[in-house]
């Protein structure tokens, strides 16, 4: 096994989609440690709605790749009771948007029994879901919900952005001893159905590696301003900040989080105290969240240096199913550069 | 006794809501060639189709007034039709157009028509608790209209599903539970994940009368569900009731059914409930010509339907900031300026 | 019927405790409109737990003031569908640590059938819930959880911090045409049991009157630094800046959100033009939540005035059980003077 | 056929656990005085006590090993007593020190005892799949642990136990659901809440088996749960086995218990499975003083936890920033300052 924390670029050679990368690190664990197992709704057979599971069946049989009943609050809760007695099951809720049918067994056992008992007890576990709109699936089945799992103490919360860091933060993930809620975007991986931007597919090593949480990743550097992001929207961010150097308009630095839980404020405060110029953007709900936290803890951190804001995000109304209202409301490149212009001006 | 008005109503719902389907699947993959992308031509999204399950929501809904509720999953087209949501306005909906029930905003997993007291969720099983509360308001308003909630076999095993079950017998509310059991939850058949045969045994640990219907001959179904919404506005509380449908297709478009067999999709495509329908209609002497019109008529409204919303226009951007609440609320500008 | 907007010092006359307002206020609604009614574990004869309903069920009976099963998914989901069917549902949910158990009915219809179905529905229902800690319950009975309800849109959330506001609030919910969710803190309830500090038992007048949502009240004027804070941290507040007023080391603002969504950023914004030092205090958890939103909406509104900034609010732990754990991350006065005092160097 | 060693066992369980709350009830009101205030004195917060269900935590896990799961309700303590709980641990606990099962974090709702299996949570139902999932992992392991979850008949209602036990039954698990019904749900009586006559019934629709002792005599306790664990570790299966105990006090101190009639408090004081197992035991040939000497030895041991409890430390409030997660992270401080 290799430890490393080099950004996706570094890798080179075969290039993977996301969801295979996190099929062959789900692979790998599983055949290195018998203790892990996946359960969740059409995980065997199918693959998994999202191709999270595509092949593990046929590999590890329907004892350690288990379809289970409907019954989120039911198989979650026996994912915590599993990971107490120190197996490491892995439990896929199919889309996040799902998440309020079993939040208790989330939040107030997941999260909270190694604290609540001392330390006595572990949780390791992983909980994955799919998240993300942009492909006009309305408020029900569009939701990344990154903040709210971010918000509440206990789970530590991950969001790759493209296959390297998939794959080495779900390696992370099932040896983690604690809680990990592993968000992945559907747009990102790769499906026959739904097409991917060219971001998220990289090369990825053949051999096991791990990423660890709480690192942010410069994925481009630059002095004029600081784009904050995450998942999906790291690609966009980087596509607007080559727009706007190609227009001579700016050096733009962007910055990947990975990780929600913990969050590398002191990565993001460093860029800032350099460029002054803060744009915070993501695909949740605007208020309440993960961009004003980030704003939060920038002026925590760097008030002094700190001479304009903006963010973008969903603007506080459920997901609309029609296009040019989808649209409307989920961030684009286009809106991050104007935000940036108008950060910049 | 069932009358011939009675069937000849369940069969144009039925067959309008075949045609329908195959006239939206058609629509939906236009635009999706020559690579099948979801978010790409006139209807985007997910679609779920209910070719199989027609008898359910036909021999259901012909027992319902407007004033009566019904919510179903997130297969509703059958339903919504038989309980007589504005087609054209459906349509729009499922095509995002402003002029659609929910004006673009919900599509085709959340249909919306208070006219008519039609409701669909997509989150399986959570269509049961308003059902409920619905029959709990007309029992409080004294009134004798009854609330239906659908949901698919695999939503059996839901919380949700499970506590109204028990919510609504012991408050004695007018309301049904409408199992349509067509074998598959997506890729999972139903004796994986449940060890009762039927899922109307599910009444039995909560005390209410469950009933299964095992054919989806729409009279069958017509029979069991017309006793349970008498039941009901009688005030003698709650009825599970499951009916044996059959998914004729995908779980969605663009499902792959690599987990099921062919040879179970070829018996659940030679189960036509509507033809089934057909032939009782003839022998009741409804004469073949007459039949075929009905069908005419059914593809007519269809296309009308079809053609009309594909006039209407699309939402404007601004729309997107409108109607997340009824009393309006000032929207948040970041430092005076609308971010 | 009054309309008025007049902060709780402006009422006199008769007292009363902040449980026996909201009672007031819901009685009142229940005689008016025979669509109103309650639902709740224990509401009826019992009262509620924390006293939200006494001497109800004498007065309505047991149709309108109706016990339920612990079944919240059922009766919260019955109280979304009785809403849409034109009725106006109180649903009590006993203690807001339990919303995980009903959170897709809370979030996913309550919250956005409005906005799914276009505006051709309503949800006129108001989802009730104790709140807080601060007596030793521990992890799943002490939390507040404002943030998590105001994060996901569609839902007005309303925090009273005592009894004339809870008063006007509660009229204001039953009255509206939207979800609104209440939370009432535990501690300002004036309960035998559980001793309220002096702040939240306040004269009331007896007739009806509506408090709207979305006005802060600046309880408190001062030009060198301003506290933004809700519920019971209210009268902490006052009493930090009472503190630091005989002290000689300040003047500092008050405001008392009253409710997070809407959230009255232009109050907030215009106190920090003036004092340029800001305090947000909360009992929620600290990040991705109430306390960064409040800083993100003034370094959005106010970059130029601010000059420092603070929080405080639950170190983004779950509430331990034992008093001195429990007195380390709950905020107190001492915490808050402290704050101000770093604030104000 | 029921040793004495094993009434022997039963009974000393049952009497500490009586003995332990009646000190927890002083312990928990001194300090309390003259006005009650939750937050004040030794133990603050909730108290919910279990005086009257003994002979349901006994006569169950007296079948248990260690290596068998327990997951307890909000009223826990003659659960983890008789499943082998650390008294002292446990005590230390109650009383918020940084000796306790967890160091002062969960208090009497969240006990956690890895050594002997036992945890238990304050939210209804929600024990159950955690119960599942251990049995789940007992089932993948090829052991012949079992695992078992508490809950009151009031928890029947919630959608967490209605989805474990469909769970458990299609996936064939070691696993038992105890259902104490005590009559009462704070203040709702059962049939205000519920249609099905017994608790037990709700097995009924989910295929497994569903068996009701009619009383709290800890030896029917023990015959009925017997029969259930060899069951399970004989890999047939889930049971729910419901208990008939009895409320003695209020549902939590402080409770006033003017919702309930004088009556059934009376009743339910008079039924004393202690008593009666105490009778059992002298019937058996156990000598009154040997009865006496174990009332004694129970006693003495209760008081040497509270003793030992009431000497231990308080924990530190940094340790407050503790325990979050097991594999540390480094702690968030805002601009370089822990805030
Ligand atoms: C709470 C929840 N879990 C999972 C899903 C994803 N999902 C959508 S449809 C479906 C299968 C439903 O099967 P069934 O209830 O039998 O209805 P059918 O599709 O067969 O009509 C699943 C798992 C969901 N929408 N909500
Ligand atoms: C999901 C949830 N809803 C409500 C409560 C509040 N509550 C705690 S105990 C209780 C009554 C439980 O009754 P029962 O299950 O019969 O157990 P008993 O207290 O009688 O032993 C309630 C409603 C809770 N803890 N969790
Ligand atoms: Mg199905
Ligand atoms: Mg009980």
């Amino acid at each position: 096994m290799s430890t490393t924390t080099e950004a996706s670029t570094a890798a080179t050679g075969r290039q993977l989609t996301m969801s295979r990368a996190i099929v062959e690190a789900v692979a790998h664990e599983m055949r290195e440690n018998p203790e892990v197992f996946l359960m969740g709704e059409d995980v065997a057979e199918y693959g998994g709605i999202f191709s999270s599971a595509t092949g593990l069946l046929d590999q590890f049989g329907p004892d350690r790749v288990m379809n289970v009943p409907i019954s989120e609050t039911a198989y979650i809760g026996a994912a915590v009771g599993a990971a107490q007695a120190g197996m490491r099951p892995i439990a896929e809720l199919m889309f996040v948007d799902f998440f309020g049918v079993a939040m208790d067994q989330i939040y107030n056992n997941m999260a909270k029994n190694t604290y609540m008992s001392g330390g006595a007890v572990s949780v390791p576990m992983v909980l994955t879901a799919g998240v993300g709109g942009g492909y006009n699936d309305a408020g029900q089945h569009s939701q990344t919900l990154y903040g709210t799992f971010a918000h509440l103490p206990g789970m530590k919360v991950v969001v790759p952005s493209n296959a390297y860091d998939a794959k080495g933060l779900m390696h992370s993930a099932i040896r983690s001893n604690d809680p990990v809620v592993y968000l992945f975007h559907k747009r990102l991986m790769g499906l026959g159905w739904m097409p991917s931007p060219p971001g998220p597919k990289t090369a990825v090593p053949e051999e096991d590696y791990t990423i660890p949480f709480g690192k942010a990743a410069v994925v481009r550097e630059g002095g004029d301003a600081t784009v904050v992001t995450l998942g999906i929207h790291v690609q966009r961010a980087l596509d607007a900040a080559e727009e706007l150097r190609s227009a001579g308009a700016g050096e733009v630095e962007v910055i990947d989080l990975r990780s929600l839980v913990p969050l590398d404020s002191a990565t993001v405060v460093e860029s800032v105290r350099k460029t002054g110029r803060l744009l915070v953007v993501d695909e949740d709900y605007r208020s309440f969240g993960v961009t004003g936290e980030v704003i939060a803890r920038t002026a925590e951190g760097a008030l002094d240096s700190l001479r304009a804001v903006r963010r973008l995000a969903l603007p506080d109304v459920p997901i609309p199913y029609a296009r040019p209202l989808e649209n409307e409301v989920i961030p684009g490149t286009a809106d991050i550069s104007t935000a940036l212009r108008s950060l910049l001006s | 006794m069932i009358s011939i008005p009675e069937l000849r109503t369940m069969f144009e719902n039925m067959v309008t809501a075949r045609l329908y389907e195959e006239r939206l699947v058609q629509e939906y993959l236009e635009g999706k060639q020559p690579a099948f992308d979801i978010s790409a031509g006139p209807i985007p999204g997910e679609l779920h189709l209910a070719a199989g399950h027609e008898a359910s929501g036909a021999g259901v809904c012909i027992h319902l007034r407007p004033d009566d509720t019904v919510t179903g999953p997130h297969r509703p087209h059958h339903i919504a039709i038989a309980k007589g949501v504005d087609l054209k306005r459906m349509t729009a909906e499922i095509f995002g157009r402003s002029t659609g029930l929910c004006r673009g905003k919900g599509g085709h997993m959340h249909l919306f028509d208070p006219e008519v007291n039609f409701a669909c969720s997509g989150i399986i099983a959570q269509g049961c608790p308003p059902a409920v509360g619905a029959a709990l308001a007309a029992k409080k308003r004294g009134t004798d209209a009854v609330a239906v909630a659908f949901l698919g076999e695999g939503a059996i095993d839901q919380g949700g599903f499970l506590e109204s079950l028990n919510f609504a017998a012991v408050q004695r509310l007018p309301v049904l539970f409408v199992i349509e059991d067509n074998d598959w939850a997506i890729s999972m058949p139903k004796e994986q994940v449940t060890d009762v045969k039927d899922g109307s045994q599910r009444a039995r640990g909560f005390a209410l009368p469950g009933v299964r219907v095992d054919s989806d001959d729409a009279c069958d179904v017509y029979e069991a569900a017309g006793e349970a919404v008498r039941r009901a506005r009688d005030g003698n509380g709650p009825t599970l009731l499951e009916i044996q449908v059959h998914r004729r297709m995908g779980h969605f478009m663009g499902d792959p059914e690599t987990y099921r067999p062919d040879r179970d999709t070829e018996l659940a495509q030679q189960r036509d409930s509507i033809e089934r329908l057909a032939a009782t209609l003839r022998r009741h002497g409804v004469s073949a010509e007459d039949v075929q019109a009905m069908r005419d008529r059914s593809s007519e409204r269809v296309e009308e339907a079809i053609a009309w919303a594909k006039e209407q226009p699309e939402p404007s951007p601004e729309e997107a900031y409108e109607h997340v609440f009824t009393d309006p609320v000032e929207p948040y500008t970041a430092g005076g300026v609308q971010s």
